[in-house]
């Protein structure tokens, strides 16, 4: 865990607001995305996020609050 | 501070250097009851005012607006009057910024320009009532050559003795303020006449065309009368001997 | 990410609690505790119903799911609208503000019998109102109140619903006596000292509120009701709508302060730090007591009967409105700052990472703030006047004030509640991972339903309709599609209901479990600039009641002559002489230039202030 | 940010109130909400943008509009 689980769920929060924004924002410099070109690359992102996040640095440690939530 | 500043300074901008209206109070109040009464929400309709400005008498109700739909030109400043028989409406055109409230006791006068021929939606997107959903109308912005203000009635006879002519009254109602040069064509059986008018701006053109029914002959025969787009038909029999009140034959009203 | 390990090394101190433990309000004010207690309840009940009705009809109306008759979803969408904008915010508010007199002023409240009296009005308030709404689920009653939130006339509700608000106002208007009450008895035994913040922020908060209640008192008790009881024939429309937003947007005011009060006399500790400036905190609450009132008419920009004029008044102070947010936005951030160096934080941006985020009442109300300033951005397109034709009641509106009243408020009093609640039974906070999954997914459903509320709201789409698809024209949408939104906004919806069901499993959760001591103690945060700074003007609410009637009568004196000229009293049937409106114009004039210059110096002590604290 | 750490530790090891002072108190006049001006500006340049943004394209681009002439409402006459 490179970070901790609760600090994976707030970056992950935030990465929703730029992922429901991101086709409208690429629409502005004529970059059209379909919806599911879309959806996958925001599956994508998070996969790569949780992945990153899950990236055993030191150990594994930090499984207290995962188990209940 | 500068901010607030800033926006203050867009919106007296849109309103000073782009004539931005808001909706106001310059219009007189209404009773709603009464709009049978006026003469402006009596016959809700589109009229031309001036060159290419035209008003447009609007009512709302649960859950219509009249007239259904509307109809303007291209190239046109319309402005809408719009007031309300019973509860609060509103009176928007989907995908612009025409948009007002429409409250009873109220007239809302709102203008726009329209240069291209289009089709709007127009909604209530203030509740109304169980049916608000279904409050929808049209407004249809179409190319100068195929708008026109122009009514078109006939009176004809149901039925003439052979031999005898058989009259049809025809009005043109020219709404527009420019000359309406046309004609009035009327088809009946094989015969056809046609009349070249010119009917004056804000103004009605009355004529009666008559066809000889000995060229008919016996029998029912269709009619039609054509003024540009619009026409008016029916069936004229003529017989051999009108059964009753023989002279009498002031005809029923046409058929739509 | 090199401060992920301050995290980890905090967390086992947080794993527990973010505060000392010590003596609960429970423990301090027993009976207070238990008013409090039963406020909280009200609300969490109005909250439960009010969110099922919402998820109803987000389905209903973005076809996904249509269990009942169109007709019906406006009596579900008035029940959604009356039960959480005025029952759940009001009950929760006046159980946080009993709780700020009472810990701000460490004093019992005067007479306990009076507070569940105004909290009993209050109830039976609710409970009629509510009683006449959900009658409209039933034909076997002739009973019905659709008329929406807002209920506009000529549109009738039965008179129960207006006797119903009726009652609730006045139960909030004892519970501001009450706490005005506490105030009083207060000062005289401590004669000369500084208003304690808390009690500031709700004293000037009920002053608001009586002012602006005025209003829709007037709507109801001189119209509405003799008018639905029979004793009169006809209303003026405009009158009773201009009345009700008179009330209407100070409404707003009223459930945003106890937000703001918890941004800014918890949020502060919670992150580890101290409130950036009490003086600046009563400069805020003293301009959105001046401010709140005299802009109601930003709500009729596209009414007809007003002239332009009045419009661009209302929208002069509306947009001086977004000084105190604006302020708020840097105290509130500033604090959090203040706690998140303290904790050791570093950088310009790198800051934000030292903040507790795995406490679900800190993350709470710092999402909840993040999306207030979403809000905002919305509120201030509202607010412009010409730019009203293009989003005046399409779905951008409500998208505007999910993230306002539906986020900033409703997702800090849920962060709040688990931080109340713990306080008001001595009970430990059950689950707090499960409480922060609920904060987040609140965030993350509000922002794909909002999101997409605001856009197809762009397209033209109306707001309140069962049915926003229509036969004569389809939606022009640039980008995506009208299906893609209605898909947005339904998934919001549904992510929005699973929080809810979360935020009430852990309710439950803690208040049946069993008494803890490792309840944090009963407190508020202290400040880095303390009421000694702070001019004594502030604390003269005499004088900012006497100015905020004075804003009053000088925006809507003409407004309403003007109305009732034009309409009558009574409504339209009533001949007008809407020619002496020119008379009134010139007269208003005048006045405008009086209040401009009454502001100019308002904004110069504010000025000041600010200068000072930033000094 | 290391030494930070393990004086937050040691904080903890006393068991006094520790988040009251985590790792070390900043004082009215020692205190620079640097990070915040960051942010409010950030936030005001946004605002900014957007406002420019929804009133240039999508409000104009949005026609047709209502159009008058000032003077004609009779409060502004």
């Amino acid at each position: 865990m490179r970070i901790s689980t609760e600090g994976l769920l707030i970056v992950l929060a935030f990465t929703v607001v730029l992922v429901v924004e991101l086709r409208t924002v690429l629409a502005w410099f004529n970059l059209e995305l379909t919806v599911f070109e879309s959806l996958m690359f925001s599956v994508a992102l998070i996969v790569a996020i949780v992945v990153w996040a899950l990236f055993p640095q030191d150990g594994s440690r930090d499984t207290d609050a995962s188990g209940s939530s | 501070m500068v901010l607030i500043v800033g926006i203050i300074a867009t919106i007296t901008y849109g309103t000073v250097g782009l004539g931005i209206a808001m909706v106001d109070d310059e219009e007189d109040t209404i009773s709603p009851s009464e709009l049978d009464e006026d003469e402006r929400f009596s016959d809700p309709r589109v009229e031309q005012v001036g060159e290419n400005e035209y008003e447009a008498y609007v009512v709302a109700q649960t859950f219509i607006y009249q007239p259904d739909p509307i109809e303007v030109p291209e190239d046109s400043e319309v402005t809408f009057y719009v007031t309300s028989r019973d509860v609060i409406h509103s009176f928007s055109l989907v995908g612009t910024n025409v948009n007002t409230m429409v409250v009873p006791g109220e007239v809302s006068s709102v203008t726009a320009e329209f240069d291209e021929p289009a089709e709007y939606g127009v909604i209530c997107n203030e509740y109304c009532g169980s049916g608000h959903h279904d409050m929808e109308g049209m407004l249809y912005v179409v190319p100068e050559d195929e708008f026109d203000l122009t009514e078109l009635s006939v009176t004809a006879d149901d039925e003439v003795e052979l031999g005898d002519d058989a009259t049809f009254d025809v009005t043109v109602e020219n709404g527009q303020l420019d000359d309406l040069e046309t004609a009035i064509e009327l088809e009946v059986g094989d015969e056809t006449i046609e009349e070249d008018v010119t009917v004056p701006g804000d103004d009605t053109y009355e004529t009666t065309l008559t066809v000889d029914s000995t060229d008919l002959g016996e029998g029912d025969h269709d009619w039609t009368v054509t003024v540009d787009d619009h026409t008016e038909s029916g069936t004229l029999s003529v017989v051999e001997d009108l059964e009753d009140d023989e002279d009498d034959e002031d005809g029923g009203d046409d058929d739509e | 990410m090199s401060d992920a390990t301050v995290n980890d090394a905090a967390k086992t101190t947080e794993s527990t609690t973010s505060e000392p433990l010590g003596e609960t309000y429970l423990d301090k004010f027993p009976a207070e505790a238990k008013v409090v207690r039963s406020a909280l309840y009200s609300s969490f009940l109005a909250l439960a119903l009010g969110g099922l009705f919402g998820v109803i009809q987000t389905l209903h109306r973005t076809d996904f799911l249509r269990i009942m008759e169109s007709e019906t979803y406006y009596t579900v969408l008035t029940a959604h609208g009356v039960f959480l904008v005025i029952a759940f915010t009001i009950f929760f508010l006046v159980g946080v503000f009993t709780w700020a007199v009472t810990t701000s002023l460490d004093r019992e409240v005067e007479d306990i019998r009076f507070t569940w009296a105004w909290l009993g009005t209050m109830t039976a308030g609710a409970a009629m109102a509510a009683a006449a709404i959900l009658a409209g689920f039933t034909d076997s009653l002739d009973m019905s109140a659709d008329v929406l939130f807002t209920f506009y006339a000529p549109m009738q509700a039965h008179p129960l619903f207006y006797l119903g608000l009726t009652v609730f106002v006045v139960g909030t208007w004892m519970a501001g006596a009450d706490w005005f009450r506490s105030w009083f008895a207060w000062k005289k035994e401590n004669p000369g000292e500084r208003i304690p913040l808390p009690t500031f922020m709700v004293l000037t908060t009920m002053i608001m509120w009586y002012v602006a209640t005025l209003g829709v008192a007037t709507a109801i008790l001189a119209f509405l009701l003799p008018w639905s009881l029979g004793l009169i024939d006809s209303v003026n429309p405009t009158l009773t709508r201009t009345l009700f937003w008179f009330f209407g947007h100070p409404v707003v005011y009223f459930w945003l302060m106890p937000a703001y009060m918890m941004w800014y006399v918890l949020l502060p500790k919670l992150s580890g730090g101290k409130l950036f400036s009490d003086p600046l905190a009563r400069v805020v609450f003293v301009l959105f007591l001046l401010l709140s009132t005299p802009v109601g008419i930003h709500h009729q920009y596209l009414d007809p009967g007003i002239s332009e004029g009045f419009k661009f008044i209302a929208m002069t102070n509306t947009m001086f409105l977004l000084l105190p947010s604006l302020l708020t936005a840097f105290t509130v951030v500033a604090s959090m700052e203040h706690g998140a160096r303290q904790r050791g934080g570093t950088g310009r941006i790198g800051w934000l990472k030292a903040l507790p985020w795995r406490d679900p009442v800190f993350a709470g109300m710092a999402l909840a703030g993040l999306m207030f300033a979403a809000g905002g951005f919305s509120g201030m397109i509202n607010a412009g006047m010409n730019i009203n034709y293009l989003v005046h009641n399409t779905l951008w509106v409500p998208g505007h004030f999910h993230l306002t009243v539906g986020t900033a408020v409703a997702l800090t009093f849920m962060a709040a509640s688990y931080w109340f609640i713990p306080q008001l039974t001595g009970k430990k906070l059950w689950n707090r991972p499960v409480a922060l999954v609920q904060v987040v997914l609140w965030f993350v459903g509000m922002t794909f339903m909002a999101n997409a509320m605001h856009r197809a709201g762009l397209l033209g789409m109306p707001r309140r309709t069962a049915e926003p698809q229509y036969d004569g024209f389809e939606y022009e949408a640039g980008v995506g599609s009208v299906a893609e939104l209605d898909a947005q906004i339904a998934l919001g919806g549904i992510i929005l209901t699973l929080s809810l069901v979360l935020f009430f499993a852990v309710i439950i959760g803690t208040v049946l479990g069993s008494r803890s001591d490792e309840v944090p103690a009963n407190g508020y945060a202290d400040t880095l600039s303390g009421p000694e700074d702070s001019p004594k003007i502030l604390d003269n609410l005499k004088l900012w009641f006497g100015l905020a009637v004075v804003l009053v009568i000088i925006a809507y004196t003409f407004p309403l002559l003007s109305i009732i000229e034009r309409g009558g009293l009574f409504g339209p049937d009533i001949t007008a002489f809407p020619q002496s409106i020119d008379i009134v114009s010139m007269a208003w004039l005048t006045v405008e230039q009086y209040a401009t210059d009454t502001f100019t110096s308002a904004t110069e002590v504010a000025q000041a202030t600010i200068d000072g604290v930033l000094r | 940010m290391s030494s930070a750490t393990e004086q937050n530790q040691a904080d903890q090891g006393a068991g006094g109130p520790q988040l009251d002072h985590p790792v070390r108190e900043i004082g009215h006049d020692e205190y620079d909400p640097i990070g915040t001006l960051t942010l409010i500006m950030l936030y005001f340049l946004l605002l900014a943008f957007l406002w420019v943004f929804m009133y240039f394209v999508e409000f104009l681009g949005n026609d047709p509009t209502v159009i008058g002439w000032i003077g004609t409402g009779v409060g502004m006459a």
